[in-house]
C-alpha cells in the first residue's frame, strides 16, 4: 500500500434536512474510507443505505436539501470540501468521472455523439469543437466502437443499447480522470449485456489505470470486479476490507447474513438464510447499532450503544461489538449464523 | 393533444398527506371557500333582488365614489339592479354552471376514457375517432353552435360546455387507463376472476379519480371564461340571471364610459375564482399525480 | 406423477403494431411453439433475457392472453374447450404473484379487500367467513392481523409481496405463477420471500411456474428449468443438472454471465457479442446463431429441433445427428 | 413504419370524414338559412325558391354526398351570404389569421416560456409566483374584457394604438396580446413540467457530472430538450388560435377566420361554416398527424406503445 | 286611379320584410307615404350646386354589419334596408327617396301615369352616364327591371305586362290592370327602379359584375373585402352634383364599443349604431355629434295565449295591465336617449292607413288594480318571455316593469335566427317581445301579424277577419281607410299587442365631418345621398 491514498474520506457525514428542519435523514453517517490508486472498491448496500448519496458526496453534486455536515474528503491530496463550486466543476468530469445507472438514458437525444463525447474536453481543456471531435473519434475507438468517424456525427437514437453504454464509458474517460465512479451501472441490463458492460469497464480500468468505485446492491458484481469492498447499512460502512477476505470470513453479522441469503447455483441447501425485519428508517435511527433489531447475534449493548469502527487488521474494519478487541473473538464463519430462522414476520415497519 | 404518447412508468399515487401541506395554496383555497359560502348564502346576504332594478336608479356608482350611496354599496347596472346583490347571486350561478358543466364533462369524459382505454378494440376506435373529431372542432365556436341549436338556458349552457369539453377528460383518462391497464394489479384482478366491469369500476376508476379532480380544477376556469365569452356573443346564460360572465358582457359598454364597476367587479370575481382554481389545480397536480404534468 | 399443467406447441404472435421495422414480418413471435409441463407440487423455472417470451408464457398460462396456436391442458382438460364453470374452476386453481410489489396492489384498496377479492369474486361467502379467511392468510404469510385494515402504501416492498402472496392463496389455487417475484426486492428481503414460497409449497402442495432472470434464484427454487431465447425453448431439464452442466451455448453463456457468488469462484467466462435481436425480426435458422460462439453454416439455415441430450432437452445443432 | 403512417393517415381521414359529417348535420339542425335570406312572412314558394337555389331541397344524404364530392375536388361551395366561393373567402382571411396567430404565439411564448423556466428552476419564490400568476391571469380573464381594456387604455386614453382593423404593424399588437395571453398559461405549464422532467433526466445528471457550468447545463442540455414539447404544443396552438380567435376578432374587428366562422354561424351560412370548420379540423388533424409521425420517427419508444 | 285590387289576400304583393338579420336596429325601406302620383316631377334642385373644385379627402364609416357583395346589385335587393347603404353610393334609381321628397326624380327627370292607369311612362334624364362613360338609356331601364329578382319581383312581374322602349330616352311600363301602388314599389319598396348597365353586365357576366360593379351613382367601386372593408371613389361625372369627398371607406367593426373608440380616436368619421350609455358618452364628448334617426321599426309585446281561455292572458285586463306596466319614457331615455318614438302601435306612424292611437300610458298602480280585478292580487307567474337576444337589453327593462306590477316572467333570449324561426313556426308561448321593420302599409302589417293565417299570428278574432276581408275588396280609398282604422282601433282596444316603441337608430359623427348626410332622407338610417356628404375644412 502506498502512503498517499488517492481518495480518503474521514468521518464524512451527509444529512438531508427537511424544509422545516424537523426531519434529519442521516444518509451518510461518519464514513471513513480510503482508496489507493488503481484499486477498485465496491460499495454494497440495499436501497436507502446511503451508497448513492456517498457517491454524490464525493462529487459534491448533492440535491439542495442535502448537506455535508462533517468530515474530510481528500482527493489526490486536496480537500474537496473546501473547494468552491467552480473549482469543483473542474474536478467533475476531468479528474473524477461517473457513469450512471441507465446508460440508455444518459445521452442527450438532441446532440450528436461527437458533441457529447467531446463536451468535457471542450469545457475542461478549452479545446475547439473540431479538435474535441477528433479526440472523440479516438475515444470511441478506444471503447471499441466500429467506424467512429461516422458515429460521432450520429445521434443517440441511431445507436444500439450496447453502443450507448460504450459511449457513456467514453465520456467518462474523455478527460483522463483518475477516479471513475459507477453507480449501479448494470441494474437495468440483461445478463449477457451486463457481462459485456462489466467487461468494458474492466478493460477501461486496466488500460487507463483508473481507480474504480462500484456502487451496487449486487455482491456478485463486487466479487467479479473489485478487490476492496465496503458494506453499507443505514448510512454507515459496517464493514470494509479486501473482497476475498470478507467473502471468506465476514466480520459483521449483516455481511454474514447478506452472503448467506444469496441463493447459489451450486448450493444444496433447502433454505436460504433470511434476514428478518426491515431496514430502519434513516430519519429515526435507534440509539444503538442500526442492525441490532435484525441481528441474530445482538446482545444488550448493541441496542444501547452504537459500535465504533474497529480495525481488524489486513485493512479491514467492522462496526460491530462482536469485532471489538476486548470481547470474545468474532465469529468469522458464515455457517455460524446459518440453519436458524425462517420466514418470520417482518413486523409492520415504519 | 396527441403528442403525449410517451409511455411513462406510473408511480403508485400516494394518498394526499394533508398534514404535510408543502406549498399549499392557502389564499386561493380561502377565496374559493369564500365564493362558495357567498353562493350558498346569497339569499341571506344579498340586500336586493338580483334580477329586478329600476331604470330610475341606473348607473349609480359604488358608495365611495361621488354620486354613490350606501344603499348600493357597489353601485347599480344599466337597468338599475344592485351590483353587489348580482355579484352574490352570480357566485351561485357561476359556481353551479361551472361545477355542473365540469362535472358533466368529467363524468362523460372519464366514463368514455375508461371504457375506451380499458376495452380497447373497436370500442376504443369509435370513441377515439369521435374524440379526435370533437377536438378538431374549435371549442368556443362549437359552443356557439350548440347554443344556437338548443337555445341558451342555464341548463343548456351546462350541457353545451360539458358537451364541448368532455374530450379533454377522455383523452387524459384514456392514456392513463392505458398505462394502468398494464399495471400488475389489473392483471391480478383478471387472474382473480374479476369481470371487466368490476375491474373498470373497482380498480381503474379509483386510480383515475385523482387526475379527473385535478383536471376539473383546471377545467373550471376554462368553462367559466368560455361561459363569459358566450355571453359576450349573446348566447350565454340568459339575462337577467346574475351570472358573472353575463354581467361582464352586459357591462362591457360601460367600460368606455367610465362605469368601471360594471366590468371591473365581475371581472375581478371571475379572475379570482379562475385563478384560485388554477393555482389549486397546479398544486394538486404536483401533489397528486406526476402523470398529469403534461396537461 | 401426472402433469398438473401441460403446454403443447404453445405460440403467441402479436401483430406488429406501430412497428418501425414492420416490413414483411408484421408479427412479433413472442412465444413460438413451446411445450412444457408442471407436475403437482413441483416448480418449473423459466429463465431468459428480456424479450425471450417468459412473461408472455406466464400470461398465457394465466389466461391473460389467448394462444395463437397450441394448447394448455390443466388437470388433463384443454382450456380452450372449457365451459364457464370450467373456466371459473381454472381461474381459482391458477393464481399469480408479480414482480413489482408496488404495482400489483391496487393503491386505493384496503389490504383486507385486496386479499379477499379473488375469494369474493369466485365464491359465495359470508362477510365473517371472508374476514376469517383474510386473517388466516395474513397469518400464513407472516403478517400481523392488523394489517388487514391498512392500505398498501403503509407497507414495505417485502411486506407487500407477502400480501400479494396471501391474495394469490385466497382461493386455494393449485398452481401459482411467480413472475419475477423477488427481483424488485431488497437483497436482504429476497431470501425471506423465497423461503416463504418454499415453505408454502411444502405445506400446501402448490405447484409453481417460477419466472426470473436471476439464475441463482431460479436454480434454487426450481425442480425443472426451461431456458428461453427469443420465444423458443433452447434447453429444458432437471434444475441441478442443467445449472451445473449447461449444454446449449446460450445456456452456457447465460450461466457464465451470471455473477459469481464468491470472488474465488472462477469459471470459464463466455462473453457474448452483440445484443438480443428484436423479436419482430428474429434471425433465420437457429435464433441464437448470430451471437453463438459455436455457430456453424447450417445454424443459419435450419432451426434445430428440441431433442433429448443426456437427460434433458436441447435445441442445438451441436448435439444433433 | 409504412404501416404506421398508413394507419395514422387512415385514422386522420376517418376523423376528417366524421368531422365533415358532424358539422354537416349540426349546421342543418341549427335552422333554415332561407328564413334569414328572405324577409319574414315570405311565401312558401319564395322559400322554396331559395331552397332550390341553394340546393337545400335535396334529401340530406344527397346534399352530404355533393358536399363531400365537391370537397374532394377542393371546392367548398359558395357562401350563401357573400355569394363568393368559400375558399376565396378563406384565403382572403387566412393571412390575417396567420399574422394574428403568429404574433399572439410570440407574445404567448414570451410570457409562457420564461415564467415556466423560472417556475421550474425556482430562481426565487417571489419571481416564481409572479411569473406564474401573470401567465395564469391570461387564462382567468375573458379575452373580450382584456381586449376592451386594452382599447380603453391604448386607444381612448393614450391614443397610441388603433382600436381595430388591420393593415399596419400597430394594428396587430392589441388583438395578438389579448389572444396570446390566454394561451400563455398552457405554455408556462408545459415549459415548467417538461423542464422539470428534463432536469431530472439522466443526461442532465451526466451533464453536471461532466463538470459543465450550471448555466450551460440548463441553457444547453435542459432547455433545448424541454422546448420540444412546448414547440409541439405551440404548433398545435397556432392552428387552434386561427380557429378560436372569434371573440378577439370581434372586439378588434380583425378580419380573420374566427370572425368569418362566427358570421357564418349567425347567418346560417352553411357552406362557410362547413368549409371553415373542415379546413380548420383538417389543419388540426394534419398537425397532429405530422407530430405523431415525426415523434415516431425520432422516438423509438412510441412505436412500442399501443 | 285604381284600387289596390287584391283578389287574394295572401298574395305577397307587399310582403313584410325583415331587416338585415344581423344589424342592431330594424330599418324599414318603405317611404311610401304621401306619394306624389302623377304630380309634376320636380327637378333635383341642388343639381346646380356642384362646385367646380374636384372631390378631395376621405371619410371613413364604421359599419356595424358585415357587408355582402350582393348589396352591390340592385337586382338582388333582399328586402332589407342595409343594401341601400351601398346602393345610394354606387347606383342611381329612376325615382328614389331624397331629402324632402319620398319620390324624387333622379335618372328619370319626368314620368306620368296614363289616364286609364294602365301604363307609366318615364323619361330618362339626358346626358347621364354610368361610371364607364356609357350613357344610361331606356334599354338599361328595361334590362334592370327584367333582371330584377329581389324582393317582390314576382309581384311586379306579374302585374307588368310589358316594358316598352319607344326611344332611347323613353320607357313605358304597361300594366295588366290598374295598380296605384306601382310607383311606390318601383321607386322605394324594391330595387327594381335602380339602373344597372346592360352592356357592361352582358360583357362581364353576372359574376364579373359582382366583382367590379358599375352603376350610375355618385361613387365608383374601388375595392371590396367581404365582411371587412369597402372603398368607393367619387364619380366626377355624376349628374346631380360633383361629390365633395374623394374617397369613402366603409369599415366593418362589429363591436359597438370598438366603433366608439375608433370614432373617438379619429380612425373613423362616422360610426353607425351607437346606443345607450355609449351614445350618452358621445353626447358628452365635445366635437362629436349624435345623429338619431327614427326608423320604421316597431317593437311590441305579443300574447300568443290570449285565445286560450285557461291562460291568464285570455283576460283583457291582464293584457292591459302589461301595457300599463311599461315605463315607456324611462326605457326610451335609458336605451335610446329618448330619441325613440312611443307611438303605441305596431304599425309605424308613417304607414298608409295608419290610425293614431291614444298615447301610451305608464300607470303601474292601475296595472296592479287590473291584475287584482282579474284575480291576481299577488301577481302571477307568467312563464317565459321570448325575445331576440340582440334586444335582451330592452327585454330586461320591460321585464323589470312587469315584475314590479307582479307579472313574473323568465327571460328567454334566443339567438336571432332561432327566434324568428320559432316565432314563425308558432313554437313560442307566454310572452313574445318582437319587432318588425317590414315594408308595406297598415293592411300588410295587420295581415302578417293579426289576421288568421298571418305568419306571426298565433290566433285570430272573427270580427276582425270579417272587417279585413271587407277592406281587401274595398275600392274606395276612404272607406278602406275607415275599415283599416277600425281594425287598428280594435287591435288597440283588445290589447292584442302591447306596443313599446318605434326605434331610434343612433349614429355618431366625428369632428372632420361637416355634413354626414345622416337623417337627410326621412327614415333612412344611413348617410344618403352621399354626394351631399362634406368634410369639415375649417
Amino acid at each position: 500500500m502506498t502512503a498517499e491514498p488517492l481518495l480518503s474520506l474521514e468521518n464524512l457525514s451527509t444529512h438531508y434536512v427537511s424544509q422545516q428542519g424537523s426531519r434529519v435523514v442521516r444518509a451518510v453517517d461518519d464514513v471513513t474510507l480510503s482508496l489507493n490508486a488503481g484499486e477498485s472498491l465496491g460499495i454494497v448496500g440495499e436501497s436507502g443505505s446511503g451508497k448513492t448519496t456517498l457517491a454524490l458526496t464525493i462529487l459534491r453534486l448533492l440535491p439542495p436539501a442535502a448537506r455535508i455536515v462533517s468530515g474530510r474528503l481528500v482527493f489526490d491530496g486536496e480537500d474537496l470540501r473546501t473547494k468552491s463550486d467552480s473549482e469543483m466543476r473542474r474536478v467533475r468530469g476531468k479528474r473524477i468521472a461517473m457513469v450512471l445507472q441507465d446508460p440508455m438514458a444518459s445521452l442527450n437525444p438532441l446532440f450528436s455523439i461527437g458533441d457529447q463525447v467531446g463536451e468535457p474536453i471542450r469545457v475542461h481543456e478549452g479545446a475547439s469543437r473540431a479538435s474535441a471531435w477528433q479526440r472523440a473519434v479516438g475515444l470511441l475507438k478506444s471503447v471499441r466502437i466500429a467506424s467512429p468517424e461516422m458515429r460521432v456525427r450520429q445521434y443517440p437514437h441511431e445507436m444500439s443499447g450496447g453502443m450507448r453504454q460504450r459511449i457513456v464509458g467514453a465520456i467518462g474517460i474523455s478527460c483522463g480522470p483518475r477516479l471513475l465512479i459507477a453507480d449501479e451501472p448494470t441494474t437495468s441490463l440483461d445478463l449477457t449485456i451486463q457481462a459485456q458492460y462489466l467487461d468494458l469497464l474492466r478493460d477501461l480500468q486496466r488500460r487507463h489505470a483508473l481507480t474504480l468505485i462500484f456502487i451496487t446492491h449486487n455482491l456478485g458484481i463486487v466479487a467479479r470486479m473489485c478487490n476492496r469492498l465496503a458494506v453499507m447499512y443505514a448510512g454507515r460502512v459496517v464493514e470494509q476490507g479486501p473482497v476475498a477476505r470478507i467473502f471468506n470470513a465476514p466480520a459483521h453479522p449483516y455481511t454474514q447474513a447478506l452472503l448467506g441469503s444469496l441463493p447459489r447455483m451450486s448450493d444444496e441447501r433447502e433454505r436460504l438464510t433470511a434476514i428478518e425485519g426491515q431496514p430502519p428508517d434513516l430519519a429515526s435511527l435507534p440509539p444503538g447499532c442500526a442492525f441490532a433489531a435484525r441481528c441474530p447475534m445482538a446482545f444488550a449493548r448493541c441496542a444501547a450503544e452504537a459500535p465504533p469502527e474497529f480495525t481488524l487488521g489486513e485493512g479491514r474494519t467492522a462496526r460491530c461489538w462482536l469485532a471489538a478487541p476486548a470481547t470474545a473473538r468474532a465469529p468469522l464463519s458464515a455457517h455460524a449464523v446459518g440453519g436458524e430462522g425462517g420466514a418470520h414476520a417482518e413486523g409492520i415497519g415504519g | 393533444m396527441s403528442v403525449t404518447t410517451h409511455p411513462t412508468a406510473v408511480p403508485a399515487p400516494a394518498p394526499i398527506a394533508f398534514w404535510r401541506l408543502k406549498g399549499f395554496p392557502l389564499i386561493p383555497v380561502l377565496i374559493l371557500l369564500l365564493i362558495a359560502l357567498v353562493a350558498i348564502f346569497a339569499d341571506v346576504l344579498a340586500p336586493y333582488d338580483p334580477e329586478i332594478g329600476s331604470l330610475a336608479r341606473r348607473f349609480r356608482p359604488p358608495a365611495w365614489q361621488e354620486g354613490g350611496s350606501m344603499a348600493h354599496l357597489l353601485g347599480t347596472d344599466h337597468v338599475g339592479r344592485d351590483v353587489l346583490s348580482r355579484l352574490m347571486y352570480g357566485a351561485r350561478v357561476s359556481m353551479i354552471v361551472g361545477l355542473a358543466a365540469v362535472l358533466f364533462a368529467g363524468v362523460l369524459g372519464t366514463f368514455l376514457g375508461i371504457v375506451s382505454g380499458y376495452l380497447g378494440g373497436w370500442v376504443d376506435q369509435v370513441i377515439m375517432r369521435l374524440t379526435d373529431t370533437w377536438l378538431a372542432l374549435p371549442g368556443l365556436t362549437f359552443a356557439i353552435f350548440l347554443a344556437a341549436i338548443v337555445g341558451p338556458s342555464e341548463l343548456n349552457i351546462i350541457f353545451i360546455l360539458g358537451g364541448v369539453y368532455w374530450t379533454r377528460y377522455a383523452r387524459v383518462i384514456r392514456s392513463e387507463v392505458l398505462s394502468l391497464k398494464e399495471r400488475e394489479f389489473v392483471n391480478l384482478a383478471i387472474v382473480a376472476g374479476c369481470s371487466r366491469r368490476a375491474i373498470m369500476w373497482h380498480h381503474i376508476l379509483p386510480n383515475v379519480i385523482n387526475s379527473a379532480v385535478v383536471l376539473a380544477t383546471l377545467m373550471l376556469g376554462i368553462v367559466i371564461v368560455t361561459e363569459a365569452a358566450l355571453s359576450f356573443l349573446g348566447v350565454g346564460v340568459p339575462p337577467p340571471r346574475p351570472a358573472w360572465g353575463l354581467m361582464l358582457a352586459d357591462g362591457k359598454k360601460g367600460l368606455m364610459v367610465g362605469y368601471w364597476w360594471l366590468t371591473v367587479l365581475p371581472g375581478l370575481c371571475i379572475m379570482l375564482m379562475v385563478l384560485s382554481a388554477n393555482l389549486l389545480g397546479d398544486w394538486l397536480r404536483v401533489k397528486l399525480d406526476p402523470q398529469l404534468r403534461q396537461l | 406423477m401426472s402433469a398438473l399443467l401441460e403446454a403443447a406447441g404453445l405460440s403467441k404472435h402479436f401483430p406488429a403494431r406501430r412497428g418501425l421495422f414492420g416490413g414483411d414480418h408484421g408479427v412479433v413471435r413472442a412465444v413460438d411453439d413451446i411445450s412444457f409441463s408442471i407436475d403437482n407440487g413441483r416448480t418449473l423455472g423459466v429463465v431468459g433475457e428480456s424479450g425471450c417470451g417468459k412473461t408472455t408464457t406466464a400470461k398465457l398460462v394465466l389466461g391473460l392472453e389467448t394462444p395463437t396456436a397450441g394448447a394448455i391442458r390443466f388437470d388433463g382438460r384443454d382450456l380452450a374447450g372449457l365451459d364457464a364453470v370450467g373456466r371459473r374452476h381454472y381461474r381459482k386453481s391458477v393464481q399469480a404473484v408479480f414482480q413489482d410489489p408496488f404495482a400489483s396492489l391496487s393503491p386505493r384498496m384496503r389490504i383486507s379487500a385486496i386479499i379477499a377479492e379473488p375469494l369474493i369474486t369466485n365464491e359465495a361467502v359470508t362477510a365473517t367467513d371472508v374476514r376469517r379467511r383474510v386473517l388466516e392468510l395474513l397469518d400464513l404469510v407472516g403478517l400481523p392481523q392488523r394489517s388487514a385494515d391498512l392500505f398498501p402504501h403503509e407497507f414495505s416492498g417485502g411486506q407487500r409481496q407477502r400480501i400479494a402472496i396471501a391474495r394469490a392463496l385466497a382461493v386455494s389455487p393449485k398452481l401459482v405463477v411467480l413472475d419475477e417475484p423477488v427481483s424488485a426486492l431488497d437483497v436482504s428481503i429476497r431470501a425471506q420471500i423465497l423461503n416463504l414460497l418454499r415453505d408454502l409449497q411444502d405445506r400446501l402442495g402448490l405447484s409453481y411456474l417460477f419466472i426470473a432472470h436471476d439464475l441463482a434464484a431460479v436454480a434454487h427454487m426450481s425442480h425443472e428449468i426451461v431456458v428461453m431465447y427469443l420465444g423458443k425453448i433452447v434447453e429444458a431439464g432437471d434444475a441441478r443438472t442443467l445449472a451445473r452442466h449447461p449444454k446449449h451455448p446460450y445456456t452456457q453463456a447465460l450461466f457464465s454471465a451470471a455473477l459469481p457468488s464468491h470472488p474465488e469462484e472462477r469459471r470459464e467466462e463466455v462473453v457474448l457479442a452483440g445484443e438480443v435481436p428484436s423479436p419482430l425480426k428474429p434471425p433465420a435458422g437457429c435464433r441464437f446463431h448470430p451471437r453463438c460462439p459455436h455457430a456453424m453454416p447450417r445454424c443459419a439455415q435450419a432451426a434445430p429441433a428440441l431433442i433429448q441430450v443426456e437427460g434433458r432437452m436441447v435445441a442445438c445443432h451441436l448435439y444433433g445427428t | 413504419m409504412k404501416h404506421y403512417i398508413a394507419r395514422r393517415v387512415g385514422y386522420s381521414l376517418l376523423s376528417l370524414l366524421l368531422l365533415s359529417l358532424t358539422i354537416f348535420l349540426f349546421v342543418r339542425v341549427t335552422g333554415d338559412p332561407a328564413s334569414l335570406l328572405v324577409e319574414p312572412g315570405a311565401s312558401p314558394q319564395d322559400i322554396e325558391n331559395v331552397h332550390r337555389q341553394l340546393g337545400l331541397d335535396q334529401p340530406l344524404w344527397v346534399q352530404y354526398w355533393q358536399f363531400i364530392a365537391s370537397l374532394a375536388q377542393g371546392d367548398l361551395g359558395q357562401s350563401f351570404y357573400y355569394r363568393t366561393p368559400v375558399l376565396d373567402l378563406y384565403f382572403q382571411r387566412l393571412p390575417n389569421s396567420l399574422l394574428l396567430a403568429a404574433v399572439a404565439m410570440a407574445f404567448s411564448l414570451l410570457i409562457g416560456i420564461p415564467s415556466g423556466i423560472i417556475a421550474a428552476v425556482r430562481v426565487g419564490r417571489m419571481w416564481d409566483s409572479a411569473g406564474k400568476i401573470f401567465a395564469l391571469l391570461g387564462l382567468s380573464l375573458p379575452s373580450f374584457w382584456v381586449g376592451l381594456v386594452l382599447i380603453l387604455v391604448f386607444t381612448v386614453w393614450l391614443g397610441w394604438l388603433p382600436s381595430s382593423g388591420s393593415g399596419t404593424a400597430l394594428h396587430v399588437l392589441m388583438p395578438a396580446f389579448a389572444l396570446g395571453w390566454y394561451f400563455a398559461a398552457a405554455h408556462m405549464r408545459l415549459t415548467r413540467s417538461s423542464m422539470l422532467e428534463v432536469l431530472g433526466s439522466e443526461y442532465v445528471k451526466l451533464a453536471r457530472l461532466k463538470g459543465l457550468p450550471e448555466a450551460l447545463v440548463i441553457g444547453k442540455h435542459a432547455f433545448k430538450n424541454a422546448l420540444i414539447p412546448v414547440i409541439t404544443l405551440a404548433g398545435i396552438n397556432l392552428v387552434v388560435m386561427i380557429n378560436v380567435a372569434v371573440v378577439v376578432e370581434m372586439v378588434f374587428a380583425w378580419p380573420g377566420i374566427g370572425r368569418l366562422l362566427y358570421e357564418g354561424i349567425s347567418f346560417r351560412d352553411f357552406p362557410v361554416v362547413q368549409g371553415v370548420v373542415v379546413i380548420g379540423g383538417a389543419m388540426i388533424i394534419l398537425v397532429n398527424l405530422a407530430i405523431d409521425i415525426v415523434y415516431a420517427l425520432i422516438d423509438p419508444r412510441i412505436r412500442l406503445a399501443g | 286611379m285604381g284600387s289596390p285590387g287584391r283578389s287574394h289576400r295572401r298574395l305577397p304583393q307587399a310582403p313584410d320584410r325583415k331587416t338585415s338579420i344581423q344589424e342592431a336596429a330594424l330599418l324599414p325601406i318603405s317611404r311610401r307615404q304621401a306619394l306624389a302620383l302623377g304630380g309634376a316631377a320636380l327637378l333635383a334642385g341642388s343639381a346646380g350646386d356642384a362646385r367646380a373644385a374636384s372631390p378631395q379627402g376621405q371619410l371613413t364609416w364604421a359599419v356595424h354589419v358585415s357587408l355582402a357583395p350582393t348589396w352591390f346589385d340592385p337586382a338582388e335587393t333582399p328586402g332589407m334596408i342595409t343594401p341601400f347603404m351601398l346602393l345610394y353610393a354606387l347606383h342611381d334609381a329612376m325615382v328614389k327617396p331624397m331629402p324632402g321628397q319620398t319620390a324624387a326624380p333622379c335618372l328619370a327627370d319626368a314620368w306620368k301615369m296614363a289616364p286609364d292607369g294602365l301604363s307609366y311612362e318615364f323619361t330618362v334624364r339626358k346626358d347621364v352616364t354610368f361610371h364607364n362613360g356609357e350613357p344610361v338609356t331606356a334599354e338599361d331601364v328595361k334590362f334592370s327591371f327584367e333582371r330584377y329578382r329581389g324582393t317582390s319581383a314576382s309581384v311586379m312581374k306579374e302585374r307588368v305586362a310589358a316594358v316598352e322602349t319607344p326611344d332611347a330616352r323613353t320607357v313605358r311600363f304597361v300594366l295588366k290592370k290598374p295598380w296605384p301602388d306601382f310607383l311606390t314599389f318601383y321607386s322605394s319598396a324594391t330595387g327594381a327602379g335602380w339602373i344597372v348597365p346592360k352592356k357592361y353586365i352582358q360583357q362581364v357576366g353576372e359574376e364579373g359584375f359582382k366583382k367590379a360593379p358599375i352603376g350610375a351613382g355618385p361613387y365608383k367601386f374601388v375595392s371590396f373585402t367581404p365582411g371587412v372593408e369597402l372603398v368607393f371613389e367619387a364619380f366626377e361625372g355624376y349628374w346631380r352634383k360633383l361629390p365633395s369627398v374623394k374617397r369613402l371607406v366603409l369599415k366593418v367593426i362589429p363591436e359597438e364599443s370598438t366603433r366608439l373608440a375608433a370614432l373617438k380616436r379619429g380612425e373613423v368619421d362616422i360610426a353607425y349604431s351607437i346606443r345607450g350609455e355609449l351614445a350618452e358618452e358621445l353626447q358628452r364628448t365635445p366635437g362629436f355629434t349624435l345623429k338619431p334617426v327614427v326608423i320604421q321599426g316597431t317593437f311590441w309585446l305579443y300574447f300568443p295565449e290570449q285565445w286560450d281561455p285557461k291562460s291568464p292572458w285570455h283576460d283583457l285586463r291582464v293584457r292591459e295591465a302589461a301595457a300599463l306596466a311599461m315605463d315607456y319614457k324611462s326605457i326610451n331615455e335609458a336605451l335610446t336617449l329618448g330619441y325613440s318614438r312611443v307611438a303605441n302601435s305596431i304599425i309605424p306612424d308613417s304607414f298608409e292607413f295608419f290610425w293614431k292611437p291614444p298615447p301610451a300610458v305608464y300607470d303601474p298602480r292601475q296595472a296592479k288594480a287590473l291584475l287584482a280585478a282579474a284575480g291576481f292580487r299577488n301577481g302571477f307567474d307568467a312563464g317565459d318571455y321570448y325575445c331576440d337576444a340582440s334586444y335582451a337589453n330592452l327585454a330586461e327593462a320591460v321585464l323589470n316593469n312587469l315584475q314590479e306590477v307582479g307579472i313574473r316572467v323568465k327571460l328567454r333570449p334566443l339567438e336571432r335566427a332561432a327566434f324568428f324561426s320559432a316565432y314563425a313556426e308558432k313554437k313560442l308561448k307566454n310572452i313574445i317581445q318582437a319587432a318588425s321593420g317590414a315594408f308595406g302599409n297598415a293592411a300588410t302589417r295587420l295581415d302578417a301579424f293579426v289576421m288568421k293565417g298571418g305568419t306571426y299570428a298565433y290566433g285570430h278574432y272573427d270580427d276582425l277577419e270579417a272587417l279585413f276581408a271587407e277592406q281587401a275588396v274595398e275600392l274606395d280609398q276612404k272607406k278602406r281607410t275607415e275599415l283599416l282604422h277600425k281594425i287598428q282601433r280594435l287591435v288597440h282596444e283588445r290589447v292584442i299587442y302591447a306596443p313599446i316603441w318605434q326605434l331610434a337608430f343612433i349614429n355618431g359623427q366625428g369632428k372632420r365631418v361637416r355634413e354626414s348626410a345622416l337623417g337627410l332622407i326621412e327614415g333612412h338610417a344611413y348617410s344618403a345621398p352621399y354626394e351631399d356628404v362634406t368634410i369639415n375644412t375649417g
